[in-house]
């Protein structure tokens, strides 16, 4: 089984005929992930590995049924895209660019919310249910079928996290990566209540970062409501406070958000907290 | 991007949000010239770290020699290693009570939230919980006038305060809006004789919307590596160690400094080149860490997008260009990793596969 | 049975403290509306025919459990009000207030339909659950339990009609007033619907007029989806084009909403329609 | 509020909409100096009624002469009843594509709807619904760029002309909402070598909103009485017949017009006094009744918070102050009926349980 997405999970690509977006539409299509059309202003009637491009996320739906859609393009383009979706229909949207204004993430969020639509990012991998499907641009070979759920605020750490898993001959549900900025659309308290839903999900990795209070707020969901093992790792602990680490969520401000609140918050709610990326896989074995 | 006060104050201008007179000085002679003209004044370094107060940077004079020489003194100080290039001459305004606002951004609610206080004027960590009224604004109505009577009720505020604060408020948001900031704080916000006075600004507008506020000057805290590193379009903070750090995504790359800590290094930056860097791009950045002239270099790629082969081309390109003399611990595994192997082993150069004996092989290095 | 209200439903009167407000605050006790609790800013701590008066709605409903609320206050005051209500968490909103200016009007439906709330006007006596409970400014003696449901965008002429129908010996299970403004939150289809599904309504009386198309759509819902017999009567077949014939939304414009048109709709759907109010009473009776 | 068309032109160059080059004018030698100045023009009649141009309220002229003689004509002209005291004189431009384009409320999606058409510079209602596209606008997001690239896809737009319109609707939305409009149409809206421009305008302002807009002048169509009527808030309409008509509520009020009609008589009026009046307001509204000089008065009374002893006492105050010597029909009960009935009967008057015998009386009184 799987969150969010499956097999049958039907999925446009806004920015399809961009450099990005046509690559990962390859991939995706080799992942098996059902793509049944991309969205181009100006390039309708086109195709891009195989897939029929539509002007508008309008045009497409007219021409074909989907779900769910994922969006590349530069982030100054990204809210007009991401609400034409919305207003479309499409429940889900995976948010790819980075650098989308704040404001304009927080006037996605509203409308998302009014149309009780998951945005997965901004700035984020994606998610990937391993085997059958995935929207977003991790590496194909990493993800195979298992029983670990991951959630992630990065991306390569991630996979490092997930290769791991791999070489240690774990697999994984569905692995879902939340996105870097401050203001995202899921957060790990919403990843988290799937898995503990899903039947084959049966321990939990969560990989977060320095800053916000997502892991706090995680921490106490997981205490009051998560009857499945959960392991962290937490990125930053060795950050100076006020600089912004990379990604733009990943700040201590305010004394607010650092590793040790995290820590702290997770441990008391029976979350273990692996010491480096490299012993997570072992942390999991223990519990499996 | 972080404005000083006195940009902060002129932004609050423009949006009719009162503020003291004031005038901006580049040198004491100037401090005296504004006291004259404006009777008792605060002098205030215009820097952007906070608590700048606590460490004497703002001043109080009661005529224009008292004026110079306090705007000597504090143009001869340094904070936290910046010095003040110019300072805020501002009348002294009378205050009955010293308040505190702000609008900022609340990832959790993932909207912008109001955050009143009736404690102001003293540290926004220090003031209790409970003193400080939260109020998330849904971003499909904006900040309502029931909001803001709430929110005074909520502080325990009515009467003719409450109606200063309906006519305050939507000013300070539509400016919040408007120009894209993250942070709209004034601390101490005060109640004077005539109303409400912004006795303090700090504004910080979203980097990512600044494209869109070419108005707007640009100021930089950065070091004049960290904003070259910026041209480049890297994420590069500079960190007080010897063990340079180069890694693709800001997880990793924050994961492979706490690891090197763990195992008793020391790192010298945060350097993420990012996700599918080309040749040129990853020698550059390659470039930026060995100018900064770290003890050891520490390279760790899980190629997704990024490619190995591209990654080992550039490293062998710089070897080749400028030398590299300092010693390297180099983690390359993902995409092409059997084809990055190969072009640097022509060049003799040894890979890890993985992340943990990396790290500990630069530590080991830079011991 | 009724819709939209019943014997049980909690009642915040807003601008309780005004001439209107405590008029009506009495009016609704006597016909047995639980009201409890008022709101007018700055007179928290008063009492108004025995019901403790707020600051805010917040405040009220940290005090009491409410549902709905009925606002009595100056146009531009209203909006504000309604807002608030809706961001309390109320669920049924009824705004009496006449000349809310359209685009105030627009933003409070918006946010109701967010916030999936009931709005009951602006410019509406309200509705009444005949012998149960009132929210609004009806008199109260017309208003007996039966079997006729009532959906009304005029006051005066819908009491002239249900003082017939009792007259006639014909009492109402819900009684609902549109409102006589161009935005409305109510439309005729909303609570025909609710009637159809209401086991103690038997037939349905439609009380319309000239300006906008609710009679139309409503014609069509009749036709495709009621089992109910319902009669119509429409005013303004002597208005002239062009002419705001004291409602907001009485006014027939660029040839649209003529009385000729909706009667032409609701004949097409079946619905009988009086050619005079007094005649209506002894359609009724025909089909109970 | 309807607009004259010049005062929707200046509110589009307001916002920043195109519109041609024009001077107002009040008499044929103004009209004769614009044209001088702007070479050919177009003279418009600044009428409210619709249809001016059928109607011969528009006229071309290519030199002074021509505008004088054009202008004069116009001035002479009656518009349903109104002559034009001001003309429009305009540049002629060079109109490549005649388009429609209008913002106005959609009462059945409770929300603005765009309109827009390819098939400019005709009458609305003849405009075939297919080629009309209507886009209701989410208030909770508002006019986002999408909504436009969707309309113009929608009407077979694209390339520059779509460039046009994502340019030009973000101005005439913004226009709609700030000043609190019904309507704001442009038809045609012009399309020209230098882009979109407004060729006409036609702008109505919500009247409830009208006092969150003290910068906007004042315009009525209305008669004297009708405007007395305004000022007494009283809802008023002038018509042909002769039987006076007043009532309490909007509906009541049409529906006894209605009923008069249908048993022959003609009303004079329709004349809502509202519910829950004083006697000094029914009194106001009897006089001004008796003062359109009708063959009857026709009074339907259905008390629920109007109250009918306030009623009967106003109408005695008028009798008694002012005399009333035309007929009657006087129909009265709901609350306090019983007080009224006996206050009236002291003074001999009758009166009606029915509406429907009130209204027959009245017209066998008128015949």
């Amino acid at each position: 089984m799987s969150i969010y997405i499956d097999e049958n999970t039907r999925v446009l690509v806004q920015g399809i005929t961009g450099k990005q977006g046509s690559f990962h539409t390859g991939q995706m299509l080799n992942y098996g992930t059902k793509i049944v059309g991309g969205v181009s202003p100006g390039k309708g009637g086109q195709e891009v590995e195989g897939v029929p491009v539509y002007n508008s996320t309008f045009e497409a739906l007219e021409n074909q049924e989907a779900e769910a859609s994922i969006l590349f393009m530069p982030a100054p383009f990204a809210k007009d895209a991401a609400m034409e979706a919305l207003d479309a229909g499409l429940k889900l949207l995976v948010l790819i660019p980075e650098s989308i204004p704040l404001h304009d993430a927080m006037e996605i969020m509203a409308y998302a919310k009014q149309k009780s639509a998951v945005i997965v990012g901004p700035n984020t991998f994606g998610l990937v249910s391993s085997g059958s499907s995935k929207i977003g641009i991790m590496p194909n070979r990493y993800f195979i079928p298992g029983p670990v759920g991951v959630v992630s605020r990065s991306g390569t750490l991630c996979y490092e996290i997930v290769g791991h898993l791999t070489d240690s001959g774990i697999g994984t549900t569905t692995v879902v990566g939340l996105g870097g900025d401050r203001v995202v659309g899921l957060h790990f308290i919403d990843v988290l209540k799937k898995f503990e839903e899903d039947h084959d999900t049966r321990a939990v990795i969560m990989v977060g970062e320095i800053g916000g209070s997502a892991e706090e707020e995680a921490a106490a969901h997981v205490a009051a409501h998560m009857s499945k093992p959960v392991i962290a790792y937490l990125a930053g602990k060795s950050a100076p406070p006020g600089k912004r680490m990379g990604h733009a969520g990943a700040i201590i401000e305010r004394g607010r958000g650092t590793f040790e609140s995290k820590v702290e918050a997770l441990n008391g709610a029976g979350v273990k907290v692996a010491d480096l990326p490299t012993r997570i896989s072992s942390l999991v074995q223990s519990v499996l | 991007m972080k404005l000083y006060e006195y940009l902060g104050k002129e932004l609050f201008n423009r949006y009719d949000i009162p503020v003291p007179r004031s005038r901006l000085v580049e040198n004491a002679g100037q401090a005296g010239e504004a006291a004259a003209e404006l009777g008792d004044v605060v002098i205030k370094s215009q820097v952007l770290t906070g608590k700048r107060g606590k460490a004497g940077g703002i001043a109080f004079a009661s005529n224009p020699e008292e004026a110079k020489k306090e705007a000597s003194r504090i143009f001869d100080m340094s904070f936290s290693g910046f010095a003040a290039e110019k300072l805020l001459v501002e009348e002294k305004i009378e205050i009955e009570q010293e308040l505190y606002l702000a609008f900022t951004i609340d990832g959790s609610a993932r909207c912008p939230v109001v955050l009143a206080s009736l404690s102001g004027g003293m540290d926004v960590e220090e003031v209790p919980e409970e003193r400080m009224i939260r109020w998330p604004v849904d971003v499909s109505i904006g900040l309502q006038p029931y909001m803001i009577r709430e929110i005074c009720r909520l502080m325990g505020v009515s009467g003719d305060l409450q109606k200063e604060f309906l006519k305050f408020m939507p000013k300070l948001d539509r400016m919040f809006k408007e120009l894209d900031a993250e942070l709209a704080e004034i601390n101490p916000l005060a109640l004077t004789p005539n109303g409400l006075v912004a006795a303090d600004a700090k504004v910080t507008i979203d980097d990512d919307a600044l494209y869109r506020h070419q108005e707007l000057p640009r100021i930089s805290e950065k070091t004049a590596l960290e904003r070259k590193a910026e041209e480049l379009d890297l994420a590069y903070v500079e960190l007080e160690g010897d063990i340079a750090v180069m890694a693709n995504g800001a997880g990793i790359t924050m994961a492979t400094l706490d690891m090197v800590q763990h195992y008793g290094g020391e790192p010298a930056n945060f350097l993420d080149f990012g996700g599918g860097a080309d040749v040129e791009k990853t020698s550059q950045s390659l470039e930026l860490l060995l100018g900064t002239d770290p003890r050891v270099l520490l390279i760790n790629i899980f190629g997704g997008i990024t490619r190995c082969d591209v990654v080992a081309e550039a490293f062998v390109r710089v070897k080749q260009s400028q030398g590299i003399e300092l010693p390297v611990s180099f983690r390359l595994i993902g995409t092409n990793e059997e084809e990055g192997r190969a072009i640097l082993e022509k060049e003799g150069i040894k890979t890890f596969n993985s992340m943990d004996e990396a790290v500990r092989h630069a530590v080991e290095l830079s011991a």
